[in-house]
């Protein structure tokens, strides 16, 4: 905690969360977090269910609204923020529960995640004129690069409702990517995956991190996957932080065990 | 089987993203553009023409109009028959007041003034969803031939608000024959249709689809939502206006607001439901369906033996028919008519083998 | 075929390479599918493209007779390292990615090649795991390399192609020069190698023009299997010789519906890529006793009657070509081994004739010298169905 | 004044009316989670036949009682053949189904009975009855009063048996009363059955009102309003609702009306009703659920 506080000091932070509280109906979700996401890092959320994990996530791309606190992005405090807002800053994110557009090609989706890059408006692509044509050229273009980035070459034009599980996710990660973001939020990346799936996931995960210097903040219940790529955890329990550091730091605090072995004290 | 997809690759992106990427499709389209532009107008009679193929063509762009915000923007709208309307009578006024203004610009001025209703009745549909914009649309339909109706002014003082077509002409040519009233209208669809698969292909097109299937994920990329659902009214406006206009002059040829009830509303629901929610082709098909069952039910009934189903009764057959239908098909194939096309052509392509 | 007239007829693959783009420069020479569409390369391009390269090379001392070892997927950048290192008199030493990491490990330790090509950062670590520290290391694909560590000179073929020079390195390739040469792991783990020379390519390259007619107009694909002596032999040479265009699919999960829009005229595969298209065919047929199954049946029998032939060529023969890619090709090979009877059979049903070019291959103990002591592998027919 | 509060009371009791249909749609809704557009159709379904067979000379309550279970069969049809095979559709799937479902049921209804007016005798005076100075319609009261002793039923059923209670349990979360057991084709089933009493009920007042003929089926378009305003899961909201659209929508026929021309009031409820979603979005007594991502 303190050593991640001193570093916050030197290092250029993108995301700094301070005193975040919200809650639903009265019910606490998240109550005063703070942490700091280091510009390059892979930043990972850990915690039991219901830890408000997600919640935070949501927070921070403006999906919820938080009651208490403050959020930083890129030096620029943003106090209410609508997810339009925040993806305009340059923040991208998949959900837990995958959230593709079921009725569109891999491409079309992926496609949907440019649309910030867009240019010409609807007429001029509605008749083929102006800017439309020679934009679509490029825009497909960046879409096929992030495709190919993530191997999905043969699903192209496969309708993601027919795609199975793994894929659908990496599909999702796709569409966050084609925006090219700043940060890109990762909400369960590989739940419910099996030790190859989420064994080439995390490849991707890191390999968008180091490749394209994306920071990601990710939350993940495998543990081993967790220390396995991230430079940075960060532990939830009941909407509290209980834990903040390198993995190996986190791995030793006694608070974190215990909530993990479910004693509490 | 017919397809030969053998050396038909993109080496460039335009290639790749033309509407009929396989030459074969590209063929079919041309012979079934000159079928319709040549040859029906020397093949059909005038029955045919204002009975049945006008009334098709007309109801197929009034069921891509709402297509558009129903089956691609996701927004559930019951008040088609009121903006067909407004292109009616905002047409007629036009034609009307601006002496000498062409009848297509004046059709295109009305479409553009049920465009700004839809849009006026869109605009709660950033706080409302699903069903509860029903309201709204409901309110639609019943103001605008509320008003229609008590403002005599829309219909030129007429009685009961009956409006009449103008003189069906482009420069010069006089369409008012069946015959030129046909290919009017299958100008204008075929025009639309060509506009309207264009922009369903755009990025609008994919920002109205993301909408619909998952408006979160849609805010959370950036998709301007408000944007986006008030140009899906919008533009289903125009489109629903214009056939409005097609609907009351080259159609009916004399109008009244009560002609563009709520059962209108339906009658292009049912359409887009039986032909395809989200299909451009699915239009056509929904609407030669809505046009010729009639026909084929009481062609049946006229097999059975005399007065044992009467004209009433025949009235209520066919909505006995069309209920169970809409069921039937949301049952069974939720993607329409435009499903069963779209199975055979995947399946030509790979013939003989299964996949 | 103009080519064959002319005057004296080059004696190597990078002067037929010359001839081409001097006749043909705009001609299209690849094709290689990339980022959802045919990218093309014309002659004129592709032998700047190699030219480029060779004065990169011997800029960094790559000299005649030096080897430049190729672990890659068929892919243009790995084609023009070849013809490169042959520009520059050397040889190519091609191996195949596909193949277990454990053999081709050792089969790396024992090359110890100075110069290599690998396709991206998998090939790389095999090179690492053998523990080999080349003067050059040149790779295609940059993806993962920020992670690992840069050992040696390690290059990417884009920065190559980048450093422009106007030194044009003299084209140094002899006939009676190796251009190819092939490693396998024999019996016994014995390394055994194949060594071909230009002459000996051209002149089998010839035999498969001339008896196969081959133009600038056809099309091949190849899909895989590039290291191999064969298509060094039949596929290569031919190219370079008729002047026909060179397609390479995406990658190999969409070879098949590659092949299907470009429909090859040429198809120089081996037996696995034969018999595996019949099995997938057979997968993908209808259930047995099914109307279209019996139809199929029907329309497929070894010696038609006057309707089947007709009807069966409309209703099946021709769409099953189409699906399968055939519907425009003139010249199916088969490299190495001959088929199987039923799915020669099968083929020939489709009026698919599939014509056998046994692969040569004189496999010995490597001479001690010049040759780095190795042996050699290659044996195609050895891909995943 | 007087003439005001006249208008007034008038207007809430025709509510009263509205309301009964709405609390048809919330049954349904709570329990299916169906915007079941056929309510309208199953009033005059009900209506039609109970009239019907009141002029074969059917005695009164033999009639209800058939008309009942015509009821109870239209509802069994309706989970065999709507329900259970678009169970966990989208809602608007749903509610186009039911759409068609209106259109087959008043078509069958028409088949059946033929589209002519019925007049409809339940035997109440509609002389006006003098109250505190005011002319009140004694029909209007009677509605009031049996649409009370409806809500109190039904409040009863819900609240106190077994059924009510595994009927809220579906309402509340489906698949937590599928794992406790609860059968949901049962309940749908019975909450069916419920709606088209209600509707009957409904449908015999309003007959009574304006004869029974085709435009019962109508009352839908106006029960529409009254839900958004009352909220869709809420039997109270729903009366509620009803009585201020029916109170708001006499009050603009009388007084906005002869300002901007008459018949406005088919579709004042809607415009009220929308201006009412801007506000408060879920309804006066709807909750709105967050929205999990």
């Amino acid at each position: 905690m303190t050593q991640t506080q001193a570093k916050a000091t030197q290092v250029e932070h993108l995301l700094e969360l301070e005193n975040i509280g919200v809650s639903f109906k009265g019910v606490n979700a998240v109550t005063d977090i703070s942490f700091a996401v280091v510009t390059g890092e892979i930043c990972a959320l850990i915690g039991p269910n219901g830890a408000g994990k997600s919640s935070l996530l949501n927070v921070i791309n403006g999906v919820y609204q938080a009651q208490e606190g403050r959020i930083r992005f890129a030096g620029q405090e943003h106090r209410r923020m609508r997810p339009h807002d925040v993806a305009v800053r340059g923040i991208a994110r998949t959900f837990q529960n995958i959230a593709l557009f079921k009725g569109m090609s891999v491409l079309d989706n992926v496609l949907t995640g440019r649309t910030l890059k867009r240019r010409s408006n609807w007429i001029e692509q509605a008749l083929r004129i102006g800017r439309a044509a020679g934009e679509d050229d490029r825009q497909r273009e960046a879409a096929e690069r992030v495709i190919e980035f993530l191997h999905l070459q043969p699903w192209r034009d496969t309708l993601v409702g027919k795609l199975p599980y793994g894929l659908q996710k990496r599909v999702e990660l796709a569409r966050a990517l084609a925006a090219e973001p700043r940060l890109l939020l990762l909400d369960e990346p590989m739940a419910g995956m099996n030790a190859d799936e989420k064994q080439q996931m995390s490849r991707f995960i890191v390999d968008i991190n180091r490749e394209l210097g994306t920071t990601v903040v990710l939350i993940e219940h495998d543990i081993g996957v967790v220390m396995g790529i991230s430079d940075h955890v960060v532990v939830l329990d009941y909407g509290r932080k209980i834990g903040d550091g390198p993995p190996d730091e986190v791995r030793q605090s006694p608070e974190v065990i215990a909530a993990y072995l479910g004693t509490r004290h | 089987m017919f397809y030969q997809e053998a050396g038909q690759f993109s080496t460039r992106y335009a290639q790749d993203r033309r509407v009929f990427r396989l030459r074969q499709d590209r063929y079919g389209l041309v012979a079934l553009l000159l079928l319709a532009f040549v040859g029906v107008p020397y093949l059909g009679n005038d029955y045919w023409f204002s009975a049945i193929l006008i009334p098709f063509l007309v109801l197929s762009l009034a069921g891509l109009g709402l297509n558009l915000l129903t089956g691609y923007a996701g927004q559930l709208s019951l008040g088609s028959a009121a903006f067909m309307a407004v292109g009616a009578f905002a047409t007629y006024n036009v034609e009307l007041r601006v002496p000498g203004s062409p009848l297509l610009l004046s059709m295109a001025l009305g479409g553009g003034v049920a465009a700004l209703v839809a849009v006026l009745f869109g605009l709660p549909s950033l706080r409302i969803k699903g069903f509860y914009l029903l309201v709204s649309t409901l309110a639609a339909q019943f103001f605008v031939t509320w008003a229609l109706t008590r403002f005599s002014w829309f219909s030129n003082n007429s009685a009961s608000g009956v409006i009449s077509a103008p003189r069906l002409e482009i420069l010069g040519v006089d369409l008012s024959s069946p015959v030129g009233r046909y290919l009017l209208t299958l100008g204008v669809v075929v025009t639309l249709f060509w506009l309207g698969k264009n922009l369903v292909r755009s990025e609008l097109g994919r920002n109205w689809m993301a909408v619909r299937d998952r408006d979160t994920a849609a805010a959370v990329m950036g998709i301007a939502l408000l944007k986006t659902k008030l140009l899906a009214f919008a533009i289903s406006g125009f489109f629903l206006g214009v056939a409005g206009a097609l609907w009351a002059f080259t159609y009916l040829g004399t109008v009244e607001p009560h002609g563009f009830d709520l059962n209108r509303s339906f009658q292009i629901l049912f359409i887009i439901i039986i032909g395809g929610l989200g299909s451009i082709l699915g239009n056509f098909l929904g609407a030669a369906f809505m046009v010729l069952f009639p026909v084929l039910l009481s062609n049946l009934v006229a097999l059975l033996p005399a007065g044992l189903i009467d004209a009433g009764q025949m009235e209520n057959l066919q909505k006995m028919a069309f209920g169970a239908l809409i069921i039937v098909f949301l049952v069974k194939e939720p993607e329409g008519l435009a499903r069963l096309w779209k199975t055979f052509r995947e399946q030509a392509r790979v013939w003989p083998l299964r996949y | 075929m103009a080519t064959f007239t002319d005057n004296p007829q080059p004696g190597t693959l990078p002067q037929w390479l010359q001839q081409q783009a001097r006749q043909q420069g705009m001609g299209i020479a690849l094709r290689h599918k990339r980022l959802g569409v045919w990218q093309l390369r014309t002659w004129g391009q592709l032998a700047a493209e190699v030219e480029q390269l060779a004065a990169a090379l011997q800029v960094r001392g790559f000299v005649p007779g030096a080897s430049l070892v190729i672990v890659s997927r068929p892919r243009p950048e790995a084609l023009i390292a070849a013809l490169a290192a042959q520009w520059l008199g050397g040889v190519a030493v091609l191996l195949d990615p596909l193949e277990a990491a454990a053999s081709q490990v050792t089969l790396l330790r024992e090359l110890h090649g100075e110069w290599v090509f690998a396709e991206g950062h998998e090939e790389i670590q095999r090179l690492r795991a053998a523990g080999l520290a080349p003067r050059l290391l040149i790779y295609a694909d940059g993806r993962g390399l920020a992670q690992v560590s840069q050992a040696g000179d390690t290059l990417a073929f884009a920065q190559l192609q980048q450093q422009r020079s106007d030194h044009r390195p003299e084209l140094q390739a002899r006939a009676e020069r190796t251009a190819f040469a092939f490693y396998r792991l024999g019996a016994g783990q014995r390394i055994e190698q194949q060594r071909i020379s230009h002459a000996e390519l051209l002149q089998d390259g010839r035999r498969l023009v001339h008896s196969e007619q081959l133009g600038r107009q056809d099309e091949a694909l190849a899909a895989r299997a590039f290291a191999a002596g064969g298509h060094a032999r039949y596929l290569l040479a031919p190219w370079l010789m008729a002047g026909f265009r060179l397609n390479f699919p995406e990658n190999l999960a969409t070879r098949d519906q590659d092949r299907r829009e470009l429909g090859p005229t040429l198809v120089a595969g081996t037996r696995a890529t034969y018999e595996r298209l019949h099995a997938q065919v057979l997968a993908r047929l209808p259930a047995p006793g099914s109307w279209r199954r019996r139809l199929v049946e029907w329309a497929l029998v070894e010696h038609p009657g006057a309707l089947q032939r007709h009807l069966g060529y409309w209703l099946i023969r021709r769409p099953l070509r189409d699906v399968l890619g055939f519907s425009r090709t003139r010249a199916p090979l088969l490299v190495g081994e001959a088929l199987a009877p039923p799915t020669l059979a099968f083929f020939r049903a489709l009026a698919i004739e599939v014509r056998t070019w046994p692969d040569p291959a004189q496999w010995h103990r490597p001479v001690p010298w010049p040759a780095p002591l190795v042996n050699g592998w290659i044996e195609d027919n050895t891909q995943p169905a | 004044m007087e003439f005001f509060f006249e208008v007034l009371i008038g207007g809430l009791l025709a509510g009263v009316m509205y309301a009964l249909v709405a609390i048809g749609f919330v049954l349904i809704y709570k329990a299916s989670g169906v915007f079941n557009f056929a309510q309208g159709a199953m009033v005059l379904f009900s209506a039609l036949t109970f009239v019907s067979l009141l002029e074969r000379g059917v005695p009164f309550w033999l009639a209800f009682g058939i008309s009942l279970t015509a009821m109870v069969l239209l509802a069994v049809a309706v989970e065999r053949v709507v329900l259970r095979p678009l169970v966990n559709r989208p809602p608007i799937t749903l509610f186009m189904a039911t759409l068609g479902l209106s259109y087959v049921i008043e078509g069958f209804a028409q088949a059946l009975w033929g589209a002519q007016v019925h007049g409809l005798e339940l035997g109440i005076s509609d002389e006006p009855l003098e109250l505190g100075g005011m002319l009140l319609s004694q029909f209007d009261i009677f509605a009031a009063v049996t649409a009370a002793v409806l809500v109190l039923a039904l409040s009863l059923l819900f609240n106190k048996t077994r059924i009510g209670l595994s009927l809220r349990a579906v309402a509340d979360d489906p698949l937590a009363a599928l794992a406790v057991g609860i059968r949901l084709q049962r309940v749908w089933v019975l909450v069916w059955a419920v709606a088209g009493f209600v509707g009957l009920v409904a449908g015999l007042l309003w007959g009574a009102r304006l004869g029974v003929q085709f435009s019962l089926s109508l009352v839908v378009l106006k029960a529409l309003p009254v839900l958004i305003i009352g909220g869709f899961t809420s039997i109270s909201g729903a009366i509620v609702g009803g009585l201020i659209i029916g109170a708001s929508e006499k009050l603009a026929e009388v007084y906005l009306g002869p300002v901007i021309g008459g018949g406005i009031e088919n579709w004042f409820p809607y415009v009220l009703a929308l201006l009412f979603l801007l506000v408060r979005p879920a309804g006066l007594f709807g909750e709105r659920a967050i929205e999990r991502v």
